[in-house]
């Protein structure tokens, strides 16, 4: 028996979305040996620990908590249920060893992402609609200006922080003050759809987030990056049907199919198509980590020598742009 | 024709019938409802008003989770119900609930990692401050301007929303937190977690404090000289002026009262169930209360039942997703149906149906 | 006699606990001036609303011109020709003369016609008004005079007048009878409610008289006194005032060169108010209303502040005091307004006892409300003001005008004031309820307080008072004796006209 | 900084836009605020019409046949108000949180199975020959059709309310309505007119936030904009006229907020993101400030409960 939490709405074709799919990929690969239940839009705090302590007690063998804010939530739910196995999204604490962390290196998605756009663009600029400024969101803005500088030196990043993870008339608006400022590229780090939809209607390129997102900007759309769950937690529920289940930290990006890249729009030349193919193929294989030095950071001070690959707590943390991002972090 | 006539004085058992049948109409209405969503309604109704207190997996938990809940509903509710009763309208306790957590708060991470006792008690007296100050912004801004304080007070809930993402990503963020949005825990260290006074039932301090609230509230309102000026403002301000009761004071105090109450409501849940402040701290506690304060009648005991009821419709709308997979926008519906008959049958206390023929 | 204009016939009608009219039948002829009377509550209103056709009989039936009626709404009586002047006027502040015209007419026509029509008919019967003015800026007398060119325009049959006059100068109410009179020689009948029993006798040619709903008599008031009238209404014998002798003691109260801005859109500031109060004196303070009566009544009840030495209690300056310290120090107020003013509708008696007594009459300890002496002072209250009610627990909105009234003025006078001011005592009240209450006023004035009486009513202050004033535009005239003045001369002070009183 | 690149013209063009829905909205509660009655209901009403319209689009494949459906949807809500209120005499501002309480999941319930569903496209007015002007073209002639009948609506508000018997009539209940009662006119039925007229309005305004501005379907897409509709009406002070002048600069400081911080001003955006809404409070204490124009143009009956007695 599986539970799962969610933050958001099933409905909400992002975040809460994609988790869900997961939720029904585990039913359908295991039918009627596994039972899954799951409760939408618990919000972060004791509303959390309540369904989770509810879920234990109903019998659930796994829980799936997905969201970050709700770890201090099952480190104590676990705690009181040693026999029942806890899965953390994007959390970094496992204090007791029925709690797994797992999480998607987002950023080699926005590697590949960076590149098609810095190779699209004809204005040079590229806007970036973020939600709050985080590690995981300012790791995204980074890989993407990386890859999108590699390929084109002129590309300038234009970033709106909406202070929301949802809001689609506010991602709408910042989408609209984007275009006006010459953009004709859009990536986002929220979750609705709202900026694709603009995009299409502008006629400029934009990029699925967490699902693909193509029914909405079926020209505009040039790839998206897709959360695709469905193989962890296949493989977790099965890991504890087998008894074979243990505590782990997992972060696994483009190579382990946790993170997708959408087909790419035929909009984007065969060549480009080729390098972003390329991306896509050597991030999997680990012979390319968008994260390579030399990388100074946004003060010209060093960070990453030529060849030093950045450590994975350093990426955890991350809070301040890579040289070259014309705007300042809110902090 | 059917007719409504005033009575001549409010009716007292329809005080006590009116609830009961509310409640009734909506889990009638409400099962039609979920019947209609292929869910089985008795099996739902069971689910929400019986099962968290008396199922067998669930129920001892579920009912230590009641007060868990109720407790920031009622001690809001209690703080906005003496204004509705002067006719001062704060429907932005969801702000002064987030500036009550981030002023405690910044008291307690001020104080970091000192430990006493006296730390939290600090922490609740600067909540009830920052509250409070929060709410005399739409108190002055009326009293000076006449500006409407339904509207003001609402503004100003986005506006703490904002300064609550800046101060979590900024000032307050945990030094140690990798770069989240997020404050330090209050719970990790004994001197800033709110004491679980009686674990099956829930009872954390900020509960008692809730229910000390209720009783003060009641006395102030029922037998006290200033809950009497406070009910005249609201009855008929006129009358309150020529009484000698200054409108400006009602409401200062009572959106006072309010705010500093919000506040305290967003310590204790900071140090309490929630443990740390991020952008997701606030989840709509207060505007849940200002139905509750509905609910309860504007009466502080009258709340305390009306925010049960309303933990319960929260605790069990969980377990009807859990069981019976509904969707959540059910269990809103569901609580939207109950505020309307509740509204809808209050007005027999005061007027009864009567059949009266028409003459030609 | 030839067939009758309007035949009312077995109209009853009942509200919750009262029949408000039982079985009434009577009929108006054409042309005549039918006067309707009885005490407060006696049914008037509700029998003019249902001719009116804004409230449904329970049973009965009316015959008009013969025909069967029974308006659903007004707006069908006013298409026959019945049109009505409301005891409490049916304006709209914020609109202007000609919108309210409008508002209360069937087809009306285009603007400008509309405000043509306007200024005709009302020159024609001297109620001269201007379309475009806002009717929060017209006095008393004028707004009344829009009621009732508002009717005229629609050539009533039938003119329903509930207390026309309560509230206008003798001259104004001259215009007006004179005006009736014309439109009653032009074969318009008038149905005429009011409590002045001179007015009746000087205007009507007949009346109905009911109590508790009920007709108990027909008279033809030129037949008739005044004192044999009221006691018709009120089934028994009438108390009169006695005659009191009046020695001034100390002065008490002294408003010298008060001013006050008042905060109604609509209302007047008082300007330079000066006057003395002594020991034992009834000052009376004429006036038409909206000349600074309200302001007059909150600046001295402390609602409203002033300069500190604006207003003097026993030489001491109270002008910045609030109306707690006021009362504390033995200045009392009742305003006008019972319900919603002097008492919150709502609240029960015992708790409209306490909204201003609990500081004299010490209801409270270290702010707690000490419900037993709460109890018994209002309990008191209705016992020795008699008032009719089942209970101290009932409402205040569920008693009648007078009875409400009663009320209000028993707490300020069983408070013991060293000064009591009053506004509008008896408005609308009924003759043994108003005899009451200004008997009891005056008796305090025996005790040695002063009292201040504002009122539109001039009978009531000829009888009571002591000394008269009058306020006009927010300006006082110099107090005068009482005694020796003519209804001329005070209605021409009224008028504004104050340096006639400033010489003489 | 290079303010330069902040075009004028294309900032109105996308305020219009922001600002269209919050028009709507507040234009239809103006009109049940004249008529005495406050609605809080607002941001309910708008998101049942967001889905309803939505839906109904998506079902039919006909942007119009959708807003009438949101209209509908809205003014169907709505009653539920009215009747509450009016007949039940409830407390208004009780009943109308209620009403978005209610309306919030219901639309969550209603819209379950159209998340991710693309609406039928809505026609355009881009006029061929005028649009492509410089400035005038995209300020005056490059909208969507709902901006212009946006504008048609205040108008018709307008002369409505200050030109025609009826809308006189509906004043008067707002002003006094125990006078307007005394007259002869049913104040309840009056009411319930304008009560369902403003859920039209807010309807259709949740209808081109989902059919027009963003267009799609999500939960909680209104995100306060019913809100921001009801301060407008204050802020306008019951002017139809200056309702126009709230939404547009309400929309116009939002979107500023998100250009500037395109242009990369460096300003927290967390403050940024709040003046909006510190700007609508400013506005409100300078409109509220002066009591007497306030109270002149305020409904004198406004909130109160109205019961006539037979
Ligand atoms: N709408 C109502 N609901 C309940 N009772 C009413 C209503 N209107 C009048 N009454 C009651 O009916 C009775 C007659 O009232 P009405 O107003 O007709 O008296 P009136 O003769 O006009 O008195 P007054 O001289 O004070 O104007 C009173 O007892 C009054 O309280
Ligand atoms: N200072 C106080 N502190 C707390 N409660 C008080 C105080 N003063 C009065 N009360 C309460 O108020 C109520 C009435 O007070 P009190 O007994 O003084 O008035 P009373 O007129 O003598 O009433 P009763 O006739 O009922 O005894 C009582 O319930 C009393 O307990
Ligand atoms: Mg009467
Ligand atoms: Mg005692």
């Amino acid at each position: 028996k599986a539970g799962f939490v969610y933050v958001g709405p099933v409905g909400d074709l992002g975040w809460t979305y994609q988790h869900d799919q997961g939720r029904l990929a585990v039913e359908e690969a295991f039918g009627d040996k596994v039972e899954t239940t799951y409760v939408e839009s618990v919000p972060e705090g004791a509303d959390a620990a309540r369904v989770m302590t509810q879920m234990a007690l109903g019998g659930a063998d796994i829980i799936f908590a997905t969201s970050f804010g709700y770890m201090d939530q099952v480190q104590e739910v676990a705690a009181k249920f040693p026999n029942v196995k806890f899965e953390h999204a994007t959390g970094y604490k496992r204090n007791t060893d029925n709690v797994s962390t797992y999480s998607a290196r987002f950023y080699e998605g926005r590697y590949v992402i960076g590149t098609i756009a810095g190779r699209m663009t004809e204005t040079n600029k590229i806007g970036y609609i973020a939600s709050f400024p985080i590690p995981e969101v300012v790791r995204g803005i980074n890989s993407a200006y990386l890859a999108a500088k590699r390929v084109n030196p002129d590309v300038e990043f234009k970033i709106v922080w909406v202070y929301t993870w949802f809001d689609p008339g506010k991602e709408a608006d910042a989408a609209n003050a984007l275009i006006e400022q010459g953009v004709d590229v859009i990536m986002q780090h929220t979750d609705s759809p709202a900026a694709m939809t603009i995009a299409e209607e502008k006629g400029i390129y934009a990029f699925g987030q967490a699902s693909d997102m193509k029914e909405f900007g079926p020209n505009a759309r040039l790839t998206s990056i897709i959360d695709d769950w469905n193989p962890y937690y296949i493989q977790r529920v099965q890991a504890v049907m087998d008894g074979t289940w243990t505590s782990t930290d997992t972060w696994d990006g483009i190579g382990a199919g946790m993170v997708g890249i959408g087909e790419f729009s035929d909009k984007i030349p065969a060549d480009v198509q080729a390098e972003a193919q390329g991306i896509v193929d050597a991030i999997a294989a680990g012979t390319l980590h968008p994260f390579t030095g030399p990388i100074n950071k946004q003060d010209g001070s060093v960070w990453l020598a030529d060849g030093e690959v950045a450590d994975d707590g350093t990426l955890a943390g991350l809070n301040f742009y890579v040289e070259g991002i014309d705007s300042e972090l809110p902090q | 024709m059917l007719r409504l006539e005033p009575r001549l004085q409010p009716s007292r058992p329809m005080r006590l019938i009116t609830p009961v049948l509310a409640v009734l109409l909506t889990m009638l209405f409400g099962g039609l409802l979920f019947a209609a969503l292929g869910v089985d309604p008795v099996e739902a109704i069971k689910l929400i008003f019986w099962d968290p207190f008396f199922h067998p997996t669930y129920g001892a938990y579920s009912m230590s989770q009641l007060l868990v809940k109720a407790g920031p509903l009622i001690l809001i509710a209690v703080g906005l119900s003496i204004g509705f009763r002067a006719g001062v309208w704060n429907i932005g306790a969801e702000g002064q609930f987030i500036m009550g957590a981030i002023s405690g708060g910044a008291v307690g991470l001020a104080l970091y990692p000192a430990a006493g006792i006296w730390v939290l008690p600090l922490m609740t007296v600067a909540a009830a401050l920052g509250g409070f100050l929060w709410a005399m912004i739409p108190a002055l801004l009326k009293i000076k301007f006449n500006a409407n304080e339904i509207l003001v007070s609402l503004m100003l809930v986005y506006v703490a929303e904002n300064f609550l993402a800046a101060m979590v990503t900024g000032p307050l963020q945990n030094p140690q937190g990798f770069g989240f949005p997020e404050s330090r825990s209050f719970t990790g260290v004994d001197s800033t977690t709110l004491p679980m006074l009686y674990q099956p039932l829930g009872m954390h301090a900020g509960v008692v404090v809730a229910f000390i609230v209720v009783i003060a509230a009641y006395v102030m309102m029922e037998r006290h000289l200033l809950g009497f000026q406070i009910k005249l403002t609201g009855e008929s301000p006129r009358a309150a002026k020529f009484a000698g009761v200054k409108p400006a004071v009602i409401v200062a105090i009572t959106l006072g009262i309010s705010g500093a109450l919000a506040g305290m409501a967003g310590l204790f849940e900071l140090t309490g169930p929630a443990g740390k402040l991020t952008t997701n701290f606030p989840v709509g506690y207060g505007f849940t209360a200002i139905i509750v304060a509905f609910l309860g009648r504007l009466n502080p005991f009258g709340i305390v039942l009306a925010g049960i009821l309303m933990a319960l419709t929260y605790i069990g709308g969980e377990l009807t997703q859990l069981t019976l997979g509904m969707p959540a926008a059910a269990i809103s519906v569901f609580q939207g149906m109950m505020l309307f008959f509740l509204l809808a049958v209050d007005v027999f206390v005061n007027y009864r149906l009567v059949w009266k023929k028409e003459v030609k | 006699m030839s067939e009758p204009l309007l035949s009312i016939e077995g109209l009853s009608k009942a509200y919750p606990g009262v029949q408000a009219n039982d079985n009434v039948s009577f009929t108006i002829q054409p042309g005549e001036i039918h006067a309707l009377l009885g005490e407060n509550g006696a049914g008037k209103s509700t029998l003019v609303k249902m001719i009116y056709g804004l409230v449904r009989p329970d049973s009965g039936d009316m015959h008009l011109h013969g025909k069967h009626y029974m308006p659903h709404k007004p707006s069908e009586a006013r298409a026959l020709g019945v049109g009505m002047v409301f005891q409490h006027f049916s304006l709209f502040e914020a609109m202007n003369v000609a919108e309210n015209i409008t508002l209360g007419m069937e087809d009306a026509p285009p603007r400008l016609e509309l405000a043509q029509k306007i200024r005709e008919v009302s020159n024609a019967y001297g109620l001269p008004l201007d379309p475009d003015r806002l009717i929060g800026d017209l006095s008393v007398g004028e707004r009344q005079r829009v009621e009732i060119v508002r009717c005229l325009l629609q050539n009533p049959k039938l003119l329903i007048m509930d207390e026309p006059t309560s509230v206008l100068t003798p001259q104004e109410v001259d215009t007006l009878f004179t005006t009736l009179r014309k439109l009653s020689a032009e074969g318009v009948a008038i149905l005429y409610i009011s409590h002045k029993l001179d007015e009746i006798k000087a205007l009507c040619g007949s009346a109905t008289i009911l109590r508790m709903g009920k007709v108990v008599d027909t008279c033809i008031p030129a037949e008739e006194t005044a004192h044999s009238m009221a006691e018709m209404m009120i089934g028994g014998e009438l108390a009169m005032p006695s005659a009191r002798e009046f020695t001034p003691g100390e002065v008490l109260l002294e408003l010298d060169g008060l001013a006050l801005a008042s905060l109604d859109p609509f209302g007047t500031s008082l300007e330079n108010v000066s006057l003395q109060l002594r020991a034992g004196e009834v000052l009376g303070v004429g006036g038409v209303a909206g000349n600074g009566q309200d302001e007059l009544l909150l600046a001295l009840s402390g609602e409203r502040l002033v300069d500190k030495d604006m207003v003097k209690l026993k030489g001491v300056g109270i002008g910045s005091l609030g109306p707690t310290a006021r009362r504390a120090l033995g200045l009392l107020a009742a305003p006008e307004e019972r319900l919603g003013h002097a008492a919150a509708p709502d609240m029960s008696l015992s708790e409209n006892g306490f909204l201003s007594g609990w500081v004299r009459m010490k209801l409270t300890k270290s702010g707690f409300v000490r419900r037993g002496r709460r109890d018994d002072f209002a309990r008191d209250i209705v016992s020795r003001f008699d008032v009719r009610t089942p209970g101290i627990s009932n409402a205040a909105r569920s008693l009648s005008g007078g009875n409400l009234q009663k009320f209000v003025i028993g707490r300020e006078v069983l408070q013991g004031p060293t000064v009591l001011v009053v506004n509008q005592p008896t408005w609308g009240v009924d003759a043994s309820a108003a005899a009451a209450i200004r008997q009891a006023l005056r008796d305090l004035a025996a005790e040695g307080a002063a009292v201040l009486v504002i009122s539109q009513d001039l009978d009531e202050l000829m009888e009571m008072s002591d000394s008269f004033a009058v306020l006009a535009e927010g300006h006082i005239s110099k107090p005068q004796p009482a005694h020796g003045l003519s209804i001329e001369k005070i209605g021409l002070m009224m008028g504004g006209n104050l340096e006639e009183s400033a010489h003489a | 900084m290079d303010f330069s690149s902040l075009s004028l013209v294309a900032l109105t063009v996308s305020l219009i836009g922001a600002a269209t829905p919050i028009l709507l909205a507040a234009i239809g509660e103006l009109v049940v605020e004249k008529s005495g009655v406050l609605n809080l209901g607002v941001e309910g009403m708008m998101i049942i019409g967001a889905i309803a319209g939505f839906a109904i689009s998506v079902e039919t494949g006909s942007v119009w046949t959708g807003m009438l459906a949101a209209m509908a949807a809205g003014a169907v809500l709505a009653l539920i108000f009215g009747f509450l209120t009016q007949v039940l005499l409830s407390n208004q501002v009780a009943t109308g949180l209620a009403l978005t309480l209610f309306g919030l999941g219901l639309a969550a319930l209603l819209g379950q199975n159209y998340t991710g569903m693309k609406p039928p496209p809505s026609p355009r007015l881009d006029i061929p020959v005028l649009s492509d002007l410089p400035v005038v073209g995209p300020l005056l002639f490059g909208h969507d059709f709902m901006i212009y009948f946006s504008l048609l609506i205040v108008f018709a508000v307008w002369y409505f309310l200050n030109r025609t018997r009826a809308g006189l009539v509906l004043r008067a209940v707002g002003e006094n309505h125990d006078a307007a009662h005394s007259l002869g006119y049913n104040v309840v039925a009056i009411r319930m007119a304008a009560i369902a007229f403003g859920g039209a309005l807010a309807g259709l305004g949740g209808a081109y936030l989902s059919l027009i501005r963003v267009p799609q379907w999500t939960e909680g897409m209104t995100a306060g904009a019913g809100w921001i509709a009801l301060a407008i009406v204050v802020f306008a002070s019951w002017k139809p006229g200056r309702v126009i002048l709230g939404a547009y600069l309400f929309g116009g400081v939002t979107i500023l907020q998100l250009n500037l911080q395109a242009l990369g001003i460096s300003i927290s955006p967390a403050f940024l993101s709040m003046t909006p809404y510190l700007v609508t409070i400013i506005v409100l204490v300078i409109m509220s400030a002066d009591r007497r124009r306030a109270s002149l143009n305020a409904p004198a009956s406004l909130g109160r409960i109205f019961h006539a007695s037979h």
